[in-house]
């Protein structure tokens, strides 16, 4: 079972999911099934972590032809920068099923899906498997947001399906321009990632792939003019959807920049690394801005994730390897305080029936524990120094001043802005008096708190003692990096901000 | 002679069964479900026969018969085999339709089973007469399918239409023969062949404007862009399981031909080649937007149809001498003709009464009432809409890349923005089933032919779109 | 000489096209129809003379057998139709708009 | 690690941090199954730590003290903390004379507050979730002063941050409270900014080899003059945020919503003075451009004028010791501005001492009165509670410059470095500030203390707070009664020995003045004391009643309407702009919704 342990991760949940949705079985039955296989994929992935050497390169890799005439390949692997994007979906994951006890039992079936099909996009180094999961992963949120979702949950499902469907569709379109490229200019087909980095691409068409590819990743991360979906997705969607949306898909949008987009389209990259950056700072901006505005707690949360993902899309485009190290940092930080802040807000709704921020109050006198942990979660969004989320967003503000100076001092009003917001939630829902309605609220169960408690420990050692996370990412990083250099030095950006020189590197 | 006859044995099965059944249906001896079970064991006969290897035309593609009226090779018989599947499970799932619709008679399966037999003559066909000829038997056949439901105004209207319009096309087709049989006194392919290769293509008027003809009449059957809006009325019209039907052997017959008449020359089909790309594009773009608009369920599929149309067209253009291209047209009609019939079977037993559940809104709810075929249709769906591992998307993806491999990048990019045109109204019935709640849900009483139809065509989508993998 | 039959037959071709396009009449349109299949025949005919070979001449009694089939059914469909509607004007054939 | 003797230094922040996180859980396992301890041994539990850490800080001064002048500093690398590419920072100590100076009154104006709370906080329904947090801030402190580089100082700087912000809004009920909390964090973060951007251009420029102070200093010489003024001024930036100095001078007199041995240890004493200590820690870089050292000095300057303006016309208790505390702040950054940073430092730890006591004092007449902040509801306090009117008046002659108390010395170096570097303007301000702080103190003392109480229920009920809270002010007292001497000059015939002990770790070129100037400045500061403090005897000295302010009295008692004009200015175009932003996308939902409508649910 462990020698092809990518394959179990994938399919595995998968089958739950589907048996799932067939058996005509007890709500609570079902959460137990998925709980169950939740935590097994959580064993494989904490033994994936330790059989992980961090040496650079893929590891764990399973390679079959699917498809010789066209040299499509089933092939998985992992490496530092996929590691732990699986690995946070692994540990998040069997959260959802132990807090969220009263999800409907489609909604279980339909998150164990989810769970397999993204484990399968982030593993995927052949490009047509990469895409067959990336749209299958969509489908289960799309039933999730469409039939189990909110009131204005129609218009919200038809935007975010014809965004990501559009998107992805083009990347398609880029996916077989590259295919075809490689066959013409090296005899023979092929879709792996690793070959198509050999391309020698030029003129209009690389353009336009490139921009097939960043469409699709954009609209899923989502950077700045693509967010419109995402306010309205997040919010009419179930908790557990919510919790699926922006843990792990928008960091998977993330991730594949990195693994596809940085070694095919190096000089493309390069050159438009400028503008995709300024999207995501003024992505970062605004909806960090539109978040103080909403009296919604979970549409606030919502901006507030596509604020940071903002910053985590610019941590990519800076090109250097502070802010690229950064950004895979945040995105497991970012995964788990966000999600859990999610699931927190999940549970809000359950227990109290609104998420109106003007229903609630006082809560941290109801809910000390409560209130501790959803603080702990808050402050890691904030970045705080000792918690995870201080690491990643220092280190790519750093590398963004690095890039260019105003974009870096614009990403450092994060630490303003994201403030803002949050303490005015936490106010209005922790602090002040309690109301009627809150003042019935329950405290987190020692189960739920026990069950929140890695999360949070994760969330703290992240801050305190990041080396050993940074130092197997870090080569992956690097190699990425290397690969862009030339790049980049064609396209002469600034290595250090104006006015200063180097004497020293 | 022998190993003329043996590779037209599947063709001799149907044509035999037609005839016995029509004799049985003379004397009214038989039930109308019995008849069914006959003609899907003819073709389930055919079907065998055809899989069976069939003597040394196998070994040499483009062998002739019949001193080059026939032809039989892998494209043909792939064809053939995709024909008798269709005609396999309209017979299926007609059964089904017919328990609540009683305006069946024997004869429906005769009609069915002849039309069937002209398709595969016309597949095979290389003269044009030929063509002509089984394109008018089974013209003719679907005629009368089309207004089979006598007390139906509509579909008296429909075949009207069908019929004017199709014989309007038909006396093209036999002005096109006339002048090319003028231009190259004759009517083979394969002397139009060497014609051609002689003195080129374009310096005979008489043979330009006699393909022309030709070609429309070709781009009229199958619905291209200026030729589309009889079809939305027609299927429209037709009862379900003949539109079924229509929409996928229909045009898997032409287009099968269609290929074989362009692939004689390179000139030939070179001349022609700017005025198909403008055809394609506008027919991709005018399926959509027709499809948009549509709030009918069959309205919208026969639309749909218009754009897969344009898809094989994309196909139709990018064939080259690559390996891949013969035979995706083939891959693609299957993989379409796998997940429309698999709708119109779940529609001709969902449809009840006289059709009456035909509207986007008379699906709302269905996921609660019929989880198992609402779940059936969305595979279906989603496999018209290209989403993998469904056969719509390998489908899709063969014609994608083989319009890049041959330089039509951008009709390769415009199909694949039609095709999130297309999810638009293909996710609307999907949103419709499963996110409204269901308004009077209406039981049917259902003959399980239809259901296992729908289960089979299921699982056939998949099967289809993961057979590449697995060879 | 064979040019003027071939210019015939492309008249009366036209001509049945501006039937077909042009007249409201079920009944006319179909007798345009069968006029460009016989214009069709027309040029079989002469073209087989000029290629002084037989075959033209057979092509065109196909032809005509597929015509009259044709032409068989199209006015069952007409009878069909004046029985819904008392009518044979295709204007008044509007259930299906298209 | 390096030698085993500086292993403990880790231990110095940890301890707090430990006791933090154990109060902490006591306090949460409490919310569930009822109180475990009793106050009293919660109380005692949370001071444990603080003591040790005095302890510590003892040792530290003692070790540094062993070393030869030039190899006086100890450090510890805990662990690797990230290294990413040439960024290399490690959880590191670093003690120096500096630092431990910072140390040795942090930890001792930390312990005493922790007694004194216990006393002060008795009876609060979550009283040890009070001392978790007290412990978590002497933790964040403690790193803040020992991090050996800028970054794990940023640490400290933000844990600092947030302790200020949880303790503001201790009493989270009422509403005004948070939001003076969450004005604290915000503004803070505002600074923080500047704080982090400043290391970042650091560390591009010369950070490449190693981020730590030492190597800092060691490459200090490469960098560009240009970079080097940008730096500062975002460091300075950093500064402003923390120590409350214009233009983000405004969350401090707000924090004062806080329990007042908070608005002591956080808001006096330790905390608000990080933003010095930060100055003073890039003494290296500071030395470098006056100019900045210029602005940095007026900024101060101004901050101190503005305030004292403030000072005189507040009608709380506290706000007028939160304006006074702004005040001082103004001084220690105008003596660093000017490159005396060993004078501004010495104010920093003298400042501790009388103002935490100040403080002190303050919360057990509050504590005594039942929570009446309103001076004009006191009066003659000096019978009732004679303990705490003697340490106060101890404190106020301090603040107030009187000779030769704690306060006079180290105001005094301030405005002699700054008449003596020839900055007379400054100097002016200075000596005119010092007058009007003399004004304001004692206005406070008399009305609090002398005359006629104004309100004889709230007079019946004033009661002497007990020992554990009267001890403290005690032992202040008598540290802002002699802490002066420790750095005596030489005129007064003293060997300026904090400030030669300071010298290791400072970057400071001592100003050449004759001892007329000095005589001169003195002068002028005592001449200015006996103006302020007679003038406030005439006014307020026998018997006074809340005064009506009208025209610029009036204008001053509010501040200046400054909060109003950053309300207006900043805070409201903010939420407008947001909610703005909010709806559009809203009414783009709805505008998608009806479309959809009209083609979807139709369907």
């Amino acid at each position: 079972m462990f020698e092809n342990v990518l394959s179990t991760m994938i399919f595995l949940p998968v089958l739950a999911g589907l048996v799932l949705l067939m058996l005509p079985i007890s709500q609570c039955a079902a959460r137990r099934l998925g709980l169950a296989a939740t935590i097994i994929i959580l064993i494989l992935g904490i033994r994936l972590a330790f059989g992980f050497s961090g040496a650079g390169g893929m590891e764990f890799s399973e390679v079959r032809e699917i498809l010789p005439t066209l040299g499509i390949q089933y092939s998985l692997g992992i490496d530092g920068i996929s590691l732990f994007v699986l690995l946070t979906s692994a540990l998040l994951f069997p959260l959802v099923f132990l807090v969220m006890t009263n999800q409907t039992k489609g909604c279980y079936g339909n998150l164990l899906i989810a769970q397999g099909t993204m484990a399968g996009a982030i593993c995927a180094t052949d490009l047509i498997l990469f895409y067959i999961f990336w749209e299958l992963m969509l489908l289960p949120i799309f039933f999730m947001i469409g039939i189990y979702g909110g009131p204005k949950k129609l218009p919200a499902t038809i935007k975010i399906m014809l965004y990501t469907v559009a998107g992805s569709l083009l990347m398609l379109a880029a996916i077989l321009y590259l295919g075809v490229a490689y066959h013409s200019q090296f005899g023979h087909w092929s879709f792996s990632a690793a070959n198509l980095a050999n391309l020698t691409l030029g003129g209009t068409a690389a353009v336009l792939a490139f921009a097939g590819f960043m469409l699709a990743f954009a609209i899923k991360i989502p950077l700045f003019p693509l967010h419109t979906w995402l306010p309205d997705a997040y919010t009419e969607a179930p908790p557990t959807a919510t919790f699926v949306l922006s843990a792990i898909m928008a960091k998977i949008g993330v991730y594949a920049v990195i693994r596809f987009v940085i070694p095919t389209f190096e000089v493309e990259f390069a050159r438009y690394a400028l503008l995709l950056a300024c999207s995501g700072v003024i992505g970062m901006i605004y909806c960090g801005i539109a978040a103080i505005g909403q009296k919604d707690i979970k549409r606030l949360l919502a901006f507030s994730s596509a604020s940071h993902m903002g910053i985590i899309a610019l941590g990519v485009f800076c090109m250097n390897i502070q802010a690229l190290t950064g950004t895979l940092f945040q995105i497991v930080a970012h995964a788990t305080s966000t999600g859990i802040l999610f699931l927190f807000v999940g549970m809000l709704e359950e227990r109290m029936g609104s998420r109106e921020i003007s229903d609630l109050g006082g809560i941290a006198r109801k809910a000390p524990v409560f209130a501790f942990f959803f603080a702990i979660a808050m402050l890691a969004s904030v970045g705080l120094p000792g918690t995870s989320g201080f690491i990643g967003e220092f280190l790519i503000i750093l590398g963004a001043i690095k890039f260019n100076t105003a974009i870096g001092v614009l990403a450092g009003t994060t630490l303003i802005i994201g403030v803002c917001y949050m303490l005015w939630m936490f106010q209005r829902v922790f602090f002040e008096k309690s109301n009627e309605r809150t003042s019935s609220f329950k405290d987190l169960t020692p189960i739920e708190a026990l069950a929140f408690l890695p999360v949070i420990l994760l969330i703290l050692i992240m801050g305190i003692y990041p080396q050993p996370f940074i130092a197997k990412i870090e080569p992956a990083a690097k190699e990425q990096i290397a690969s862009l250099l030339p790049a980049v030095q064609v396209a002469n950006y600034t290595v250090l901000p104006k006015g200063q020189v180097s004497e020293h590197k | 002679m022998n190993c003329d006859i043996v590779p037209i044995i599947p063709l001799g099965i149907v044509g035999l069964g037609a005839v016995i059944l029509m004799m049985l249906a003379a004397f009214e001896k038989i039930h109308l479900e019995v008849a069914a079970v006959f003609s899907m064991c003819v073709f389930a006969l055919a079907f065998v026969m055809q899989l069976l290897p069939t003597g040394p035309s196998d070994m040499a593609p483009y062998s002739e018969l019949f001193r080059g009226m026939l032809v039989t090779n892998g494209f043909t018989k792939v064809a053939a085999l995709i024909i008798l599947a269709c005609g396999f499970f309209t017979a299926m799932s007609s059964t089904s339709y017919f328990r609540q619709n009683s305006f069946c008679t024997l004869e429906f399966y005769c009609l069915l089973i002849f039309s069937v037999w002209g398709m595969l003559l016309l597949t095979m066909a290389r003269e044009l007469i030929t063509v002509f000829i089984s394109l008018e038997i089974f013209s003719l056949c679907i005629y009368v399918l089309v207004g089979y439901n006598r007390r139906s105004a509509t579909s008296a209207e429909a075949v009207l239409k069908y019929l004017m319009l199709g014989a309007f096309a038909g006396s093209f087709f036999t002005m096109g023969t006339a002048l090319v049989y003028g231009a190259v006194r004759s009517t083979g392919f394969a002397a139009i062949a060497t014609f051609i290769a002689e003195n080129g293509f374009l310096e005979t008027p008489a043979l330009v404007g006699g393909v022309f003809f030709i070609l429309f009449a070709f781009l009229f059957k199958i619905a291209a862009f200026p030729f589309h809006a009889w079809v939305i009325d027609v299927y429209d019209g037709a009862s379900v399981p003949v539109t079924g039907f229509m929409a996928t052997a229909l045009k898997t017959a032409i287009f099968a031909v269609l290929v074989n008449f362009l692939s004689l020359d390179a000139g030939l089909k070179g001349a022609w080649l700017d005025i198909l790309f403008y055809i394609t594009v506008f027919t991709l773009f005018a399926g959509n937007l027709i499809a948009i608009g549509q709030s009918n369920l069959k309205r919208m599929l026969a639309a749909s149809g218009i754009v897969h149309t344009g898809y094989l067209l994309i196909a139709v253009i990018a064939v080259g001498d690559n390996a891949l291209s013969g035979n995706i047209i083939l891959f693609y009609l299957a993989a379409y003709a796998a997940s429309t019939l698999g709708i119109f079977a779940s529609l001709s037993y969902l449809g009840g009464q006289d059709e009456k559940r035909c509207s986007f809104d008379d699906f709302k709810g269905l996921a609660k009432v019929r989880p198992y075929s609402a779940a059936a249709i969305t595979v279906f769906l989603l496999s018209m809409a290209g989403i993998p591992p469904t056969a719509g998307f390998m489908g899709k993806f063969y014609i994608i890349t083989t319009a890049f491999q041959s330089g039509q990048a951008l009709l390769a990019v415009l199909g694949i923005v039609s095709s999130i045109l297309s999810m638009w109204y293909y996710l609307r019935l999907i949103i419709a089933m499963y996110f409204h709640e269901a308004n009077e849900p209406f039981e049917i009483e259902a003959s399980p032919f239809a259901p296992i139809c729908t289960l089979i065509l299921a699982a056939c989508v998949f099967a289809i779109g993961l057979y590449p993998m697995v060879i | 000489m064979i040019i003027d039959y071939l210019v015939l037959s492309i008249i009366l071709f036209c001509l049945g096209i501006v039937g077909v396009i042009s007249r409201r009449n079920v009944f006319t349109v179909f007798m345009a129809i069968e006029l460009m299949l016989n214009a069709a025949n027309l040029a079989f005919i002469a073209l087989s003379r000029l290629h002084e070979s037989m075959d033209g001449q057979v092509l065109a009694m196909l032809v005509m057998a597929v015509a009259a089939a044709e032409a068989a059914l199209a006015l069952a469909v007409v009878i069909l139709l004046h029985k819904h509607t008392g009518k044979l004007d295709t204007n008044v054939f509007s259930l299906l708009k298209g | 690690m390096m030698e085993q003797s500086t292993a403990y230094l880790v231990l110095i922040p940890l301890l707090p941090l430990a006791g933090a996180l154990l109060i902490g859980l006591l306090h949460l396992g409490s919310s569930r199954v009822g109180n475990t301890l009793s106050e009293k041994a919660i109380g005692i539990l949370a001071c444990i730590a603080p003591l040790i850490t005095f302890l510590f800080a003892v040792k530290v001064f003692f070790d540094l003290r062993g070393l030869p002048v030039e190899a006086r500093h100890l450090s510890q690398q805990v662990f690797t903390w990230f290294k990413v590419g040439e960024l290399d920072i490690s959880m590191g100590f670093f003690a120096d004379p500096l630092s431990s100076l910072m140390l040795v009154f942090v930890t001792f104006t930390g312990t005493l507050i922790h007694i004194y709370s216990i006393g002060y906080m008795a009876g609060d329904e979550t009283y040890p979730k009070f001392f978790a947090y007290l412990n978590l801030f002497l933790g964040s402190m403690l790193i803040l002063v020992l991090g050996d580089g800028p970054v794990v100082m940023f640490v400290g700087w933000e844990g600092v941050g947030l302790c200020s912000y949880l303790l503001i809004s201790y009493y989270s009920d009422d509403r005004s409270n948070v939001l003076a909390g969450n004005k604290a964090f915000i503004v803070n973060r505002i600074g923080d900014l500047g704080f982090v951007l400043g290391m970042a251009f650091l560390f591009w420029a010369i950070g490449g080899s190693g981020f730590d102070y030492v190597s800092l200093k060691a490459n200090a010489h490469l960098l560009q003059p240009a970079t080097i003024t940008l730096v500062c001024l975002l460091l300075f930036v950093g500064a402003t945020g923390k120590s409350a100095q214009i233009p983000l001078y405004v969350w401090l007199p707000d924090a004062m919503a806080g329990p007042t041995p908070v608005s002591a240890l956080i808001h006096a004493a330790t905390m608000v003075t990080a933003g010095v200590y930060m100055v003073a820690r890039f003494s290296f870089l500071y030395s470098m451009v006056p100019a900045v050292g210029l602005v940095v000095a007026w900024t101060g300057i101004l901050t101190a004028l503005v305030s004292a303006i403030y000072g005189m016309y507040q009608d709380d208790i506290k706000k007028i010791l939160a304006y006074s505390t702004v005040s001082q702040l103004g001084y220690m950054f105008a003596g660093v501005g000017l490159a005396a940073y060993s004078a501004g430092i010495f104010h920093v730890f003298t400042h501790a001492f009388f103002k935490a006591l100040l403080f002190l004092g303050a919360g057990a007449v509050i504590y005594a009165l039942h929570h009446e902040q309103n001076i004009w509801k006191m009066g003659g306090l000096k019978s009732k509670l004679p303990t705490t009117y003697k340490t106060m008046l101890i404190g106020s002659l301090a603040l107030a410059g009187c000779p030769p108390f704690s306060g006079f010395f180290s105001k005094d170096e301030i405005l002699y470095s700054a008449l003596a570097s020839g900055h007379t303007g400054i100097w002016l301000v200075g000596v005119l500030v010092a007058g009007m702080t003399a004004y304001y103190t004692f206005r406070m003392i008399f009305v609090v203390f002398h005359g006629k109480p104004r309100d004889q229920k709230i007079y019946d009920h004033a009661h002497e707070p007990p020992a554990v809270m009267t001890l403290p002010l005690i032992i202040l007292a008598i540290g802002a009664l002699f802490a002066g001497f420790l750095n005596l000059p030489a005129i007064f015939g003293g060997g300026q020995a904090v400030s030669h002990w300071l010298a290791p770790s400072l970057a400071e070129h001592h100003p050449t003045g004759s001892h007329s100037t000095e005589l001169i400045a003195i002068g002028a500061s005592v001449v200015a004391f006996a103006i302020g403090i007679t003038i406030a005897w005439r006014k307020f000295g026998s018997k006074a009643e809340a005064p009506v302010f009208t025209g610029f009295a009036n204008f001053a008692y509010h501040t200046f309407r400054i909060n109003e004009l950053y309300d207006l200015l900043l805070v409201r175009p903010y939420k407008a702009f947001g909610s703005a932003i909010g709806n559009s996308s809203n009414c783009c939902r709805s505008a998608t919704s009806g479309f959809t409508r009209s083609t979807w649910l139709s369907g």
